[in-house]
């Protein structure tokens, strides 16, 4: 549903990955490895229109992403969830507020997005912690709170960087299992991650490919995981 | 939960956004006051530009539209000269009336200096012609001329010296009240402006969350801008409301006002003052949001 | 690296902190540009308020201070009522001077009226004395009672028709000067007051930093206060140049002004805006610092 | 240097951790885990002093804590580098700058200033990030430029939350290696992680103690690890 083609990107001027190809197929689930600073963030603000390539396509729901207005971005963002590696909220509404937000901006059925949002809260553990503000949340709540945000809407993508870098070890289980879960119904899932152990317990349940971003270029790793 | 999510819905639906924008903070709490403070000082400055354009008018209206023409003669001529200078001030372009004073009020008119008791037959009073002159005014000195060959006698006084000095600083008052009320309109329209874009500025964090989770440009423009213009109108309409009841106080009726600080259609002026506040935060709201989002993709 | 360390210490040694304090942003900007229209708001005002001073003073002057007695009596009694019109002003306090007028100035008082040919011996102009009152002025109705008294045909006159309104409506307008001087000069406090908090809220996250990596309040709030002190005096220098600027170009010397926009020790006012702006943003930066520091342990 | 004898803390009224102590003692290596939400970083900020006890003493270099006065805790703070879970710069200042701040705060020697950080930050692998703004890092790049300025001043303790998050293996032995060399030199430190991998790796090379934080209570980790 998302294909970068021979896609080259730099900050600046600098070059900091070329000829990169990448493909968010339907169903598929992917891990992007890499050492930090290598550009696995940069890969997917690509695939989420917040940069463009400066060379190569971004094909975002069959559309060139170089053609698309804006409006056509926020129509495709609906489709696509993101968990960022910095977790953002607006800190005056409350969490269950801000995990509603996509639901609301969506225009979605009010009663359908209550139950939603709590079923999801409780399943990340906040439960008790869905009248709270943002900024009264620890570390891994924030970080469990921007994953119930992305999928809430049930997307088509789902765009994961760094998602339980903050996390205890059940924790972290819980989630893979939420995107293994939404992965069966088709979605497809690309989690940018250090975690080694996190990527092995996930290849337990799906056929994660694991992707390795280094020195520019992409490679899919091999069995030694 | 429901409940709170029906409200959110509530608040969301629709684009009205109340609560998208967080509700206080410094920059909310300055847009409202330097609107109602900028408008107060509009109302104020307006006030002063029509007091002082009441005031120049007044001048200008019993300075420079009066004059006299005073006619001393022999008594035998004095009778065919005063009815030569009539005919010259009838036929004069720019004189709208003339009425020649009766002997009473001539003796009025000298009886702060003379007392009233002047012996009447000792003095041959000269006559007087009070002219009201038209909004251009004559050609004074081409009427001398015509005066002075048909009734050598007559006089005509416009009260020149008079008028130039003081219908000049009723002037300049005026100039000074406009360029007043132009530099306020102007700080105001720059200061609702900067704090808009400080509020949004300090908003972009909520933009860019906003942004992230699909809201169209229009929507989030509408949040902020509908914020904003509320904010701005509602801080001006507690301004102007400030001014108006202080001028009110602080002009009554008077020479210098002649009537209230604002009297009959002039109080379109202050009520004008707050939408023109909003319409500027309305635009400048607009443009800053609009230049924040095109910086996120 | 080197040299840039150094550049670092150096702007960051001595509390002096400049850096410290991100160098731009819509907050930085506001505070700059409400401390300029507000200072030049205020040299408006506070030439306005001397412009009504001067102006009322001037008023005071020639119509409180100026009276005349005027002596009508028969030929063969004037010059006894005239002494006696002297003596007693010489004996009423309250009057500052006296002179009596020589009859070429009384028949050029006259002239507007009765021309300048007037057959001198025909009439028997009265005789008047131009007195200057002092600053309290004499009991008015204890003076005619004496003067009715010593000398039957003198009649004070005090102007007193024209002075009452006359002297309110400069009153008033030097009111209103004021009132806008006031109003201006608080909304200014307020306003600079209000960009500084805004300015130092959305700096919190800097504030924390440092306090994160152990400096002291003392070094944090003189980093800030020194950087708000600046920019609002920078601000209001501009501004209040401006405005002193366009009042010289509006006001220059006149009835109305008697003089430039300010003249002699009349600059010490605008030249008093901008210390007193970066005072009001001192005060209120560092309130406001002192604030947000106490809700950081 | 800093102890916490019986301490008891909760957000706003409601308890969340109680009888607490810890002792961070001249030359000892503590690991800090425990479920997301537990109060790990709550802890870490009582030692700090960015929070205050509701019941029970902390003593920081001798002192107790509520009795200092606000210059005091900012000269304690002074000895203590905190490498907080959201890594806070001054964002309009390059990373060399800010992470020279700690020492320019204290009014050390610019000359030394300036070895020392070119040297951290080549050690942390940010030697070609010196002049970039912190807005420009990546996530994994904030956290090295956290921990370098956290430990540039050779504090006397370092408390350091969640530091390899977003690291990947290599970088965080780095790390690892940087806190136990400065461990050795007798600085205490306490390491708020979920990354067991992390605290393996440490018992090789220092006589680490590991804490578990569970339930609002303190337990020493048996040999389980
Ligand atoms: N806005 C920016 N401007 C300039 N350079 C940037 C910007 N954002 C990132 N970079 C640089 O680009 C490189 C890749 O950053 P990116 O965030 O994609 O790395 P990453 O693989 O996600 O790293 P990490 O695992 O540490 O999060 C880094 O060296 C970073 O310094
Ligand atoms: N400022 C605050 N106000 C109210 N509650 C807070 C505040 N900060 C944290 N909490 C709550 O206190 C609990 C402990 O938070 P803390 O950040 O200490 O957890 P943590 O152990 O560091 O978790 P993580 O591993 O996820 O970072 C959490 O449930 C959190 O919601
Ligand atoms: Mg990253
Ligand atoms: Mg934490």
């Amino acid at each position: 549903m998302i294909e970068l083609e021979d896609v080259a990107f730099g900050y600046g001027g600098s070059v900091l990955m070329t000829g990169i190809a990448l493909a968010l197929a339907p169903g598929s689930f992917q891990f992007l490895t890499g050492p930090s600073g290598a550009g696995k963030t940069t890969l997917l603000r690509l695939c989420s229109m917040h940069l463009r390539p400066t060379a190569g396509t971004a094909r975002v729901f069959g559309r060139d992403a170089a053609t698309m207005t804006r409006d056509e971005v926020a129509a495709a963002r609906r489709r696509i969830g993101v968990v960022h590696q910095d977790c953002r909220f607006l800190d005056h509404l409350p969490v269950a507020d801000n995990v509603a937000l996509p639901l609301l901006v969506a225009g979605r059925s009010r009663q359908a997005a209550d139950r939603d949002v709590a079923e999801l809260l409780a399943w990340v553990g906040l439960a008790g912690q869905a009248g709270a503000l943002p900024p009264a949340l620890s570390g891994g709540e924030r970080q469990r709170a921007a994953l119930a945000r992305a999928v809430v809407t049930s997307p088509d993508v789902i765009l994961a960087d760094e998602p339980t870098g903050n996390l205890d070890w059940e924790m972290s289980l819980r989630l893979l299992q939420l995107l293994v879960q939404l992965n069966r119904l088709g979605k497809a899932v690309l989690v940018a991650t250090h975690d080694l152990n996190l990527i092995r317990a996930a290849k337990g349940q799906v056929a994660a490919r694991v992707l390795r971003l280094s020195g520019g270029r992409i490679q899919q790793a091999g069995a030694e995981l | 939960m429901r409940r709170a999510l029906a409200g959110l819905a509530r608040r969301l639906s629709g684009g009205d956004g109340v609560r998208i924008v967080p509700p206080t903070g410094f920059t909310a709490r300055l847009t409202v006051f330097s609107a109602a403070a900028m408008a107060m000082l509009a109302v104020f400055a307006l006030a002063l530009a029509l007091a002082a354009g009441r005031f120049a008018a007044g001048w200008e209206a019993t300075l420079a539209r009066a004059a006299t023409v005073r006619v001393a003669a022999p008594a035998g001529e004095l009778e065919a000269q005063v009815a030569a200078a009539l005919r010259v001030l009838d036929q004069t372009p720019g004189v709208e009336s003339f009425r020649r004073l009766p002997e009473a009020e001539r003796r009025a008119l000298l009886a702060p200096w003379l007392g009233a008791e002047l012996p009447a037959a000792d003095l041959p009073l000269p006559e007087l012609i009070e002219v009201t002159l038209g909004a251009e005014g004559p050609d004074a000195e081409g009427l001398r001329l015509r005066l002075a060959a048909e009734a050598p006698g007559a006089l005509y006084d416009d009260h020149g010296r008079w008028r130039e000095p003081a219908v000049a600083a009723a002037g300049r008052l005026r100039t000074v009240g406009l360029a007043a009320a132009a530099l306020i309109a102007a700080a105001t329209a720059a200061m609702v402006a900067l704090a808009a874009q400080a509020s949004l500025a300090a908003n972009r964090g909520v933009i860019e969350v906003l942004r992230l989770v699909g809201a169209r440009d229009r929507f989030i423009v509408a949040a902020f801008v509908r914020r904003f213009t509320l904010r701005a109108l509602a801080g001006a309409a507690a301004g102007a409301a400030l001014g108006a009841a202080v001028v009110a106080l602080l002009l009554p009726a008077g020479p210098l006002s002649a009537g209230p600080g604002f009297s009959g259609p002039e109080w379109l002026w202050p009520l004008a003052v707050p939408p023109v506040a909003a319409l500027v935060a309305f635009a400048a709201t607009r443009l800053a949001a609009v230049r924040v989002l095109r910086e996120l993709p």
